[in-house]
C-alpha cells in the first residue's frame, strides 16, 4: 500500500484523496485467506461431530463398543498412509515453487495413491464392521462413530478428486499463477485434513481402546 | 455491463500474482522434514502407549495421549500449514486463534451441559456419561 | 396429506397424486394466484424482451450490486409470503373460541407457524441483511466488488434456492410441522415420517451453503479490499458490523449444517443420534441446535445496529459519539453470543449452576448493547437532527427496542423463564427485538441507500404512512403478547377455552391488519416513487449531507464503483474530503480491471435444487444425476481461467464525463 | 383544548383498564408459594431495570425534539463525539445494574431449582418435620397428561390434585416426544421428555381449580393437551382420592400401551389401580413386553457393551402401527430385555465364550488374536468429569 501511495498523484496541496493509478487488487489475493477461513468454518463442522462423538460415544445400546471394534494396527497403517501423503505433498509444494512441473506432477500422483490408500483401508475397516453387523444403525455410538470417521473420509475423497483435476489443469497450464495458488490451497485442505485425523484417532480410536 | 465485448487491454496477467510478498511462505525441504520427523514420533509413540500399555492407569495414559495430539496439532500448524504472526497481516492466525475459542467454547459447553442434563434425568444407577 | 407409510416407486420416490393439495381450498386457490401472477409475469418479460437483458444483467452478474438489489427483492417477495402466513396464524387464533375449531385445522396450523418463523428468519430478514451488506460494504470501503464475485453471485442462487425449496412445500407435499426449530424426537422419521422434515432440513441445507459462503466472502473483502489509508479503526460502522456478522455466520452456520446433516443421517438411514432407543439423546440436538440459534440473532440485529450508528451521525449531522467504544461493543457482542445459548432450554433442567452460569452471561450481553444505545443518544446531542424518514425509523428503534432488550434480559433469568418459557411473553419478546429492532433497521437502510442504488429517492408522504402503520401496528399486534403471556398462554396453541382471551387475540389480528396497511403502504411508497422518479431525482450522489465513502461516488455507481481509487485520511472519510474541499478529478482515467459475469453460479444452485427435491421425494435416480451435475459442473467450473476483463479508459472516460455534465447541469 | 384531549386520552384508556382488571393474570397472582417467588423475581428485575431502561427512553424523546434541526437554539457541536468521562458511565450505568440482578438470578436460580425439595411453603412456614411431600409421577402422552400417584397407587387422565399447603414432589417424564409440563398458578415449567425423567418440586397454597397444559409445542393435538389441577383441603382431597379409587379401571401395561396411542382432547379418566412399576417402565422405555429397560442398557453399556454377542441377537421387532422407520434404515426395532443385571452380566460372560465367526480380515493377518474382552471396572472415561460431578440427594 505504500508503494501504491507513493505513486499516487498529489492533487490538493499534500493530501491525496485517490489513487491515480488503477489500485490493482492482485488477482486472487484474497484466495489464500477465503481458503483460510472456509477451513475454519469445516473445523466447526467436525467440532459438532466430535462434541456428538464425546457426548454419545457411551451409548452403546447393549452393543458392541470400541474394544470389540477398532483394529489398532489397521489404525495405524492408516494414519501412516495419511502421514506419507503429508509430505509427499510438501514435497510437491517445494518442487513448485522450483517451477519443476514433472517434479510436482509425481509427488501429487504420489500423494494421490497414499489418499486412495488411505480410503481403501478406512472402506475395508467399515465394510468390516458392516458385515459383522456393527452398522451405525446399532446404536448411538456407532452412529456417530461411522459419521465423525465418514465425514473425515469424504473429506479425503473429495480432496482427491480436487487433487485429480488439478494435475490436469498443471498438466494443461503448467505452474502459472493461477494453478500455483489452487495447489496451495489444496495443500491447506489435505493438511488440515491431517490435522483433524490426529484428533480422530487420538480421540476415537485410541481413547476407545482406554474406555 | 456487457463483459464480453471487452478485450483485456495491453497489460497481461502473468505480472501479478507471482510475488509471495503478504503470500505464505513455503517451507524448505528441511522445514518438512523436521515436520515429518516429529510427526511420526508423536504419532507412533501414543499408539504404543495404548497397544503395550506401559503404563497401567487408563487416566494417565489417556492424558499422555491427547498431550501427544496436542503437541502434534501444533507441529502440524508449524511445519506443515506455515501457520504464523505475519502472513496474511497476522489474520490467519487471528482466525485460527478465534476459531479455536469458538470450537473450545462448543465443545466444553456441549458436554458440560449434556453432561448435567444427563446426570439429572437419565435413569439407572450408572450416571457416568462420555467424556 | 400422503400417508406415513415409506412405499415409494423407482420413477417418483414417494410423490403421487395424493401429494398435491388438490382438496385444500386456500392452497389451491393461492396456487391458481401464483401461477397466473407467475405467468403474467413470465408473458411481460417475453412480451418486453427482457430475457436476454436479464439474464446478462442480472442473473449472472457478479456485480455486487446487482447480486445486493437481487437479495432484496427476494427478501421482499418472501416477505409477502411470511407475513400471510402471520396474518392467517392472526386470524385463527382470533377466531378458535368458544369452541369453534377456527378456519385451520392442526395439518394447516402447524406448518404455517413453522414456514412463518423459517421463512421469516431465512428468506426474509437473512436476504435483506445479505443484500444491504452486499450493496454497502465494498462502496464503503472504497473497494471495486467484494473478494470472490463469482461465489458472491453462487451463494445469492444457493439462498434463493432455498426459498425455491420452501415455496414449493406450499404446493408439493407439505412443510415441517416441528416449529422453526424442528426439534426431535418429534422431527425424526418416527413422528414426521411425511416430506415436511425433509423440505425444511434441504432447505435450510441449500440456503446454508450460500450464507455460510458469502460470510467468508464479506469479510475477506472486508479484510482484504479496504481502499489505501482506511485503517480498521477507521472503517464505517456499518462496516465493523458486517464484519462481525460474517464472523459470526462463518463460525455458527456450519454448526447448523452438521446438525441438520444428522437429523438427515437419522432420518435417511435410521442412525441414531436423536432418537429414543438405542442410545440416543434428543437434547443432544436442542444443544446443538442453539450454539447456531443464538448468534443466528446478532446475525441479524448487528447489521441493524451499524445502519443505526451511520442514520445517527448522517441525520444529526454529527460524527458518531464513541466510535470505538461502539466498535468494542460489537466486537463483545460477537464474542458473548457464544457463551448464551443455553437460555433458550434452561427448562430442560440443567440443573441451578449451568442455568444461572448462561443466565448471567446473557445479561452481560445487554452492557455493550447499552453502551450503543447511549452512543446512539449523545450522537444526536448537540447535533441538528432532521427528521428524515430513516432518521424516525431510528427513533422508533430506540423506543422500542429498549422494551424487547428489557423483556429478554428478563427470560434470562432462570426462575423468570420458568413460568415465561414458551409463552406469549416469549412470542412477543423476540418479535419486539426482531420488528423494532431488525425490520426498522432494515427500513431505515432501505430508505437510506436507495437514492444510491436507483438514483431517485424514495417518496416521503408514503414512507411516512408505512412508518406510523407499521409502528402503532407494532403496538397493537404484540403488546397484547405481553399481557397474554401473563396470563400463562403459551405459543404455538391454535384453538383457546378460556373466551376472555379472545379481546387481546382480536386486538392482535387488528394490528397485524394495521401491519399490512404498512407493508401495502411501503410496496405503495415504491411504485409512487418509481412514477415520480423525475421529481426525486439525485444526481449528486449524496442526498443527505452523507459521511462515509458511498456517496462519494455517483448515483447508481458505475459498474467499477470509484473511477480512481479514493485515499482515506478520516473515519468519515467523505465528510472529511468534502470539509477539505476535494475536486473530483475530470481526466487521466486508467483502464478498470473487472471481474467477468458467469452463469456457473446459477447453473450449480439449479443441480442442487434439484438434488434437495429428488432427496426430499426419494428419488434416487434423480438425485444421483443432480449429484452428478453437480460435480462436473463445480469441475468444470475450474476449467474457466478467464474469469476477468478490463473497462478500457475511453469508456470510464465517457461515463464520467457524463456525470459531470450532469452535475454542473444541476448547479 | 389540552382539556378535550387529556379527557378523550382517559376516556380511551378506560377500555383498556376494564380489560386489564377482567383478566386473569395468574403469572402475576399464583396460588403456589414457588410460582410467587419467581413472580416477585420478575418483578424486582423489572423495576431494576427500568432504572435504566425509563431514563434512555426519555433521553432519546428530549435529546431528539431538543436537537430537532429547526430548533437553532440550540448548541450545535458537530465534531464533539468523545468523552472519557460520559463513557465511562455509559458503561458503568448498565454493568452495575446487571451485577445486581446477576446476584438476584444466582440466588433465585439456586433457591428455585426445580430439583431442590422444598424447604417452606409460604413466607416463613418452612416445611414441618412430620411431612413427607405428595409424590405424583407425570407422563406426557400423545396429547394429553397422565398423572400416577404412587403411594395412593391411582392414575388419572387429564386431572390431578393436591391438599393445600403440602409439597409436593412430580417426577416427569413422556411417551413419545418432548412436552412442558406447566400450571402456571403453581410453579415454573420443565420440560417432559421420552426416556428422561425431570423433577419438580411444588406447593399450592389456595385451594381451587387451575389450568395445566403442555408449553411445549408437541405435534397435532397439542392445543387440546390440558388438563385440571385441583388444591383440595386435607378432606376434599381424601374425598378425591376415594372417588378416583372407586374406579374400577386397572391401569397396566396393556391399558398403557393402549391409552398411548395419539387421541385429542381426552375427558378426564380415573383408574383405580395401576401397575405399581409402570412409571419406572415407562421412562425406561419397556412398558412394551420382552424390551429391554433403559437403565440396563445403560448399565451394560457401563460395562463396555455386550460386545460382539450384543449385535443381532438382541433384536426384537415390535411394530406399533405402520412401519415409520428410515428409507434406508431398519425397520423399527428394540432390544430384548434381559431382566437382571445378573443376567447382563451372564450375557457379557457369554460373548467372551461365544467365539463369534467375525475374525475374518485378512489384512490383518490370519491369527491376529483381536484384543480379548475383559470388562472394566469403570470402563468409561467419568474420570475426567469427577470432580465437577454435581451431588446428587
Ligand atoms: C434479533 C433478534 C433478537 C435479539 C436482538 C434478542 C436479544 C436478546 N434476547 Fe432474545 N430471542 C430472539 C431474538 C432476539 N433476542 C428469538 C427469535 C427468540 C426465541 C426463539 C424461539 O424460541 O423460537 C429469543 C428468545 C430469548 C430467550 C429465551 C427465552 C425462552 O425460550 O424461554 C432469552 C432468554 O434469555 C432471550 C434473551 C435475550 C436478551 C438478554 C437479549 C439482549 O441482547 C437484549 C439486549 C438489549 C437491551 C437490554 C436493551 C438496551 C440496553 C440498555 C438500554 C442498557 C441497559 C439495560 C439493562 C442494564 C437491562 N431471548
Ligand atoms: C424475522 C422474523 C419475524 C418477523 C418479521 C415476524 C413477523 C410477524 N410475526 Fe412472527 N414469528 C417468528 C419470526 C418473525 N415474525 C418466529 C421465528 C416465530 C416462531 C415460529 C415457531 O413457533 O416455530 C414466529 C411466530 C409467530 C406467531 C406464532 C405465535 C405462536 O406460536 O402462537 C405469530 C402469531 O400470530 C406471529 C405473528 C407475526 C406477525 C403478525 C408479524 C407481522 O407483524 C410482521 C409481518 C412482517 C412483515 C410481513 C414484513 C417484514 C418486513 C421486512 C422483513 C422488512 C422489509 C424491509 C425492506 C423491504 C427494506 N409470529
Ligand atoms: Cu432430557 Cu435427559
Ligand atoms: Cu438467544
Amino acid at each position: 500500500m505504500t508503494t501504491a501511495l507513493s505513486t499516487a498523484k498529489v492533487e490538493q496541496g499534500a493530501t491525496i484523496f485517490h489513487l491515480a493509478e488503477d489500485h490493482h487488487q492482485e488477482e486472487g489475493s484474497s484466495t489464500l485467506l477465503g481458503f483460510w477461513i472456509y477451513l475454519m468454518s469445516d473445523c466447526l463442522i467436525f467440532a459438532v461431530l466430535f462434541a456428538t462423538y464425546g457426548v454419545l460415544g457411551g451409548n452403546f445400546a447393549a452393543g458392541p463398543g470400541p474394544k470389540d471394534l477398532f483394529e489398532l494396527p489397521l489404525v495405524a497403517l492408516n494414519t501412516s498412509m495419511l502421514l506419507f501423503s503429508s509430505i509427499t505433498y510438501g514435497f510437491a509444494m517445494l518442487t513448485m515453487a522450483q517451477g519443476r512441473v514433472a517434479a510436482t506432477q509425481i509427488w501429487l500422483a504420489v500423494t494421490g495413491l497414499f489418499g486412495l490408500a488411505f480410503l481403501s483401508i478406512e472402506l475395508y475397516e467399515f465394510t468390516h464392521m458392516f458385515h459383522i453387523g456393527a452398522t451405525p444403525q446399532r446404536s448411538a455410538f456407532l452412529s456417530s462413530f461411522f459419521t465423525l470417521v465418514g465425514t473425515h473420509g469424504l473429506h479425503v475423497t473429495f480432496g482427491t478428486i480436487w487433487l485429480i483435476t488439478l494435475m490436469v489443469q498443471v498438466g494443461r497450464y503448467g505452474l502459472i499463477a493461477a494453478n500455483r495458488r489452487r495447489l496451495t490451497c489444496l495443500s491447506m485442505f489435505w493438511h488440515f485434513l491431517d490435522v483433524i485425523w490426529i484428533g480422530v484417532f487420538t480421540f476415537v480410536y485410541l481413547m476407545g481402546m482406554l474406555r | 455491463m456487457s463483459s464480453d465485448s471487452h478485450a483485456a487491454p495491453a497489460h497481461g496477467h502473468d505480472g501479478h500474482g507471482e510475488s509471495h510478498a503478504a503470500g505464505p511462505s513455503h517451507g524448505t525441504l528441511r522445514s518438512y522434514l523436521v515436520g515429518f520427523v516429529l510427526s511420526v514420533i508423536l504419532t507412533a509413540v501414543p499408539f504404543w502407549l495404548v497397544m503395550a500399555r506401559p503404563i497401567a492407569s487408563n487416566e494417565i495414559t489417556a492424558v499422555a495421549i491427547m498431550a501427544f495430539a496436542v503437541v502434534q496439532i501444533v507441529v502440524h500448524m508449524i511445519y506443515f500449514l506455515h501457520m504464523d504472526f505475519h502472513s496474511e497481516g497476522g489474520w490467519t492466525m487471528m482466525a485460527l486463534i478465534f476459531t479455536l475459542v469458538i470450537v473450545f467454547i462448543a465443545l466444553s459447553g456441549s458436554l458440560w451441559v449434556m453432561y448435567h442434563l444427563d446426570t439429572n434425568m437419565m435413569p439407572g444407577q450408572t450416571m457416568g456419561q462420555a467424556p | 396429506m400422503s400417508d406415513p407409510t415409506t412405499t415409494y416407486s423407482f420413477l417418483l420416490g414417494r410423490f403421487s397424486l395424493a401429494s398435491l393439495p388438490l382438496n385444500e381450498h386456500i392452497v389451491v386457490v393461492t396456487f391458481v394466484v401464483v401461477a397466473l401472477l407467475g405467468l403474467a409475469l413470465l408473458g411481460a418479460i417475453t412480451y418486453f424482451r427482457l430475457w436476454g437483458y436479464l439474464w446478462r444483467e442480472w442473473f449472472t452478474t457478479v456485480d455486487h450490486k446487482r447480486v445486493g438489489i437481487m437479495y432484496m427483492v427476494l427478501g421482499i417477495v418472501m416477505l409477502l409470503r411470511g407475513f400471510s402466513d402471520a396474518i392467517m396464524m392472526r386470524l385463527q387464533q382470533a377466531m378458535a373460541f368458544n369452541g369453534s375449531e377456527g378456519y385451520l385445522n392442526a395439518h394447516h396450523y402447524d406448518q404455517i407457524f413453522t414456514a412463518h418463523g423459517v421463512i421469516m428468519i431465512f428468506f426474509v430478514a437473512m436476504p435483506l441483511v445479505t443484500g444491504l451488506m452486499n450493496y454497502v460494504v465494498p462502496l464503503q470501503i472504497g473497494a471495486r466488488d467484494v473478494s470472490f464475485p463469482f461465489l458472491n453471485n453462487f451463494s445469492f442462487w444457493m439462498t434463493a434456492g432455498g426459498a425455491v425449496i420452501v415455496m414449493m412445500s406450499l404446493f408439493v407435499g407439505e412443510f415441517a410441522k416441528t416449529g422453526w426449530l424442528a426439534y426431535p424426537p418429534l422431527s425424526g422419521i418416527q413422528y414426521s415420517p411425511d416430506v415436511g422434515v425433509d423440505y425444511y432440513i434441504w432447505a435450510l441445507q441449500v440456503a446454508g451453503v450460500g450464507t455460510t459462503l458469502s460470510g467468508i466472502n464479506l469479510i475477506c473483502t472486508i479484510i482484504k479490499m479496504r481502499c489505501p489509508g482506511m485503517t480498521m479503526m477507521k472503517m464505517p460502522v456499518f462496516t465493523w458490523t458486517s464484519l462481525c456478522t460474517n464472523v459470526l455466520i462463518v463460525a455458527t452456520f456450519p454448526v447448523l449444517t452438521a446438525v441438520l446433516v444428522l437429523l438427515a443421517l437419522d432420518r435417511y438411514l435410521g442412525m441414531n443420534f436423536f432418537t429414543n432407543d438405542f442410545g440416543g439423546n434428543p437434547m443432544m440436538y436442542v444443544n446443538l441446535i442453539w450454539i447456531w440459534g443464538h448468534p443466528e440473532v446478532y446475525i441479524l440485529i448487528l447489521p441493524a445496529f451499524g445502519i443505526f450508528s451511520e442514520v445517527t451521525s448522517t441525520f444529526s449531522g454529527k460524527r458518531l459519539f464513541g466510535y470505538t467504544s461502539m466498535v468494542y461493543a460489537t466486537v463483545c457482542i460477537t464474542i458473548l453470543s457464544y457463551l448464551v445459548w443455553l437460555h433458550h432450554f434452561f427448562t430442560m433442567g440443567s440443573g441451578a449452576s449451568v442455568n444461572s452460569f448462561f443466565g448471567i452471561t446473557t445479561m452481560i450481553i445487554s452492557i455493550p448493547t447499552g453502551a450503543k444505545m447511549f452512543n446512539w443518544l449523545f450522537t444526536m446531542y448537540r447535533g441538528r437532527v432532521r427528521f428524515e424518514l430513516p432518521m424516525m425509523w431510528t427513533l422508533a428503534f430506540m423506543l422500542i427496542f429498549v422494551i424487547g432488550g428489557m423483556t429478554g434480559v428478563l427470560l434470562a433469568v432462570p426462575p423468570a423463564d420458568f413460568v415465561l418459557h414458551n409463552s406469549l411473553f416469549l412470542v412477543a419478546h423476540f418479535h419486539n427485538v426482531i420488528i423494532g429492532g431488525v425490520l426498522f433497521g432494515l427500513f431505515a437502510g432501505m430508505t437510506y441507500w436507495f437514492p444510491k442504488a436507483f438514483g431517485f429517492r424514495l417518496d416521503p408522504f408514503w414512507g411516512k404512512m408505512s412508518f406510523w402503520f407499521w409502528v402503532t401496528g407494532f403496538f397493537f399486534a404484540f403488546m397484547p403478547l405481553y399481557v397474554l403471556g401473563l396470563m400463562g398462554v403459551t405459543r404455538r396453541l391454535r384453538v383457546f377455552d378460556d373466551p376472555s382471551l379472545q379481546i387481546w387475540f382480536l386486538l392482535a389480528g387488528f394490528g397485524a391488519f394495521l401491519i399490512l396497511c404498512g407493508i401495502l403502504s411501503f410496496l405503495m411508497q415504491i411504485a409512487v416513487s418509481i412514477m415520480r422518479r423525475a421529481s426525486l431525482r439525485d444526481v449528486t450522489g449524496d442526498p443527505w449531507h452523507g459521511r462515509t465513502l458511498e456517496w462519494a461516488t455517483s448515483s447508481p455507481p458505475p459498474d467499477y464503483n470509484f473511477a480512481f481509487t479514493p485515499v482515506v485520511h478520516d473515519g468519515d472519510a467523505w465528510w472529511d474530503m468534502k470539509a477539505r474541499g476535494y475536486q473530483r478529478p475530470l481526466s487521466g482515467y486508467k483502464p478498470i480491471h473487472m471481474p467477468r459475469n458467469t452463469p456457473a453460479g446459477l447453473f450449480l444452485a439449479g443441480f442442487s435444487v434439484v438434488l434437495a427435491v429428488a432427496l426430499i421425494w426419494y428419488v434416487w435416480w434423480l438425485a444421483a444425476i443432480a449429484f452428478v451435475g453437480l460435480l462436473t459442473t463445480a469441475i468444470g467450473h475450474t476449467f474457466n481461467y478467464k474469469r476477468d476483463f478490463y473497462i478500457p479508459a475511453d469508456e470510464v472516460a465517457h461515463t464520467e464525463g457524463e456525470r459531470t455534465r450532469l452535475l454542473a447541469a444541476q448547479v | 383544548m389540552g382539556k378535550l384531549v387529556s379527557k378523550l386520552r382517559l376516556f380511551a384508556l378506560l377500555p383498556l383498564a376494564a380489560l386489564l382488571t377482567g383478566c386473569n393474570f395468574v403469572v402475576l397472582k399464583p396460588a403456589g408459594d414457588v410460582a410467587e417467588q419467581q413472580r416477585d423475581l420478575i418483578i424486582a428485575s423489572t423495576i431494576l431495570m427500568l432504572l435504566v431502561i425509563v431514563p434512555v427512553m426519555v433521553l432519546t424523546v428530549i435529546f431528539a425534539w431538543r436537537y430537532r434541526h429547526t430548533n437553532k437554539d440550540a448548541p450545535y457541536d458537530p465534531d464533539w463525539s468523545h468523552s472519557t468521562q460520559l463513557e465511562l458511565v455509559i458503561w458503568a450505568a448498565p454493568l452495575m445494574i446487571i451485577i445486581c440482578l446477576g446476584a438476584l438470578t444466582w440466588m433465585g436460580t439456586h433457591l428455585l431449582d426445580p430439583y431442590r425439595p422444598l424447604d417452606r411453603i409460604a413466607p416463613g412456614e418452612p416445611v414441618a418435620k412430620d411431612v413427607r411431600p405428595l409424590n405424583v409421577e407425570v407422563v406426557a402422552l400423545d396429547w394429553k397428561w397422565l398423572f400416577i400417584y404412587p403411594e395412593q397407587k391411582i392414575a388419572l387422565v387429564n386431572e390431578f390434585a393436591a391438599p393445600v399447603d403440602r409439597p409436593i414432589s412430580f417426577r416427569i417424564t413422556s411417551s413419545s416426544v418432548m412436552n412442558s409440563f406447566y400450571v402456571p398458578a403453581l410453579a415454573g415449567m420443565i420440560y417432559a421428555m421420552p426416556g428422561m425423567e425431570t423433577k419438580l418440586h411444588a406447593v399450592i397454597n389456595k385451594a381451587g381449580a387451575y389450568q395445566g397444559f403442555s408449553a411445549n409445542y408437541s405435534g397435532a393435538g397439542f392445543s387440546g393437551m390440558h388438563f385440571t389441577f385441583r388444591g383440595l383441603s386435607d378432606a376434599d382431597f381424601d374425598a378425591w382420592i376415594a372417588q378416583a379409587r372407586a374406579s374400577s379401571d386397572n391401569l397396566g401395561r396393556q391399558e398403557y400401551l393402549q391409552l398411548e396411542r395419539p387421541s385429542e382432547n381426552v375427558p378426564v379418566r380415573r383408574y383405580g389401580t395401576v401397575d405399581p412399576q409402570l412409571f419406572a417402565a415407562i421412562v425406561n422405555r419397556c412398558v412394551e413386553p420382552g424390551k429391554m429397560c433403559a437403565h440396563e442398557m445403560m448399565a451394560i453399556d457401563a460395562k463396555g457393551g455386550l460386545g460382539l454377542a450384543g449385535i443381532d441377537l438382541m433384536r426384537l421387532h415390535y411394530d406399533k402401527t405402520v412401519r415409520r422407520g428410515a428409507v434406508f434404515g431398519p425397520t423399527p426395532s428394540y432390544l430384548v430385555s434381559i431382566c437382571t443385571i445378573e443376567e447382563a452380566n451372564a450375557a457379557l460372560d457369554q460373548s467372551a465364550v461365544l467365539n463369534l465367526p467375525i475374525n475374518g480380515s485378512p489384512i490383518l493377518g490370519a491369527g491376529l488374536p483381536r484384543p480379548s474382552f475383559t470388562p472394566l471396572p469403570s470402563p468409561r472415561s467419568t474420570w475426567l468429569l469427577d470432580g465437577r460431578r454435581p451431588q446428587r440427594s
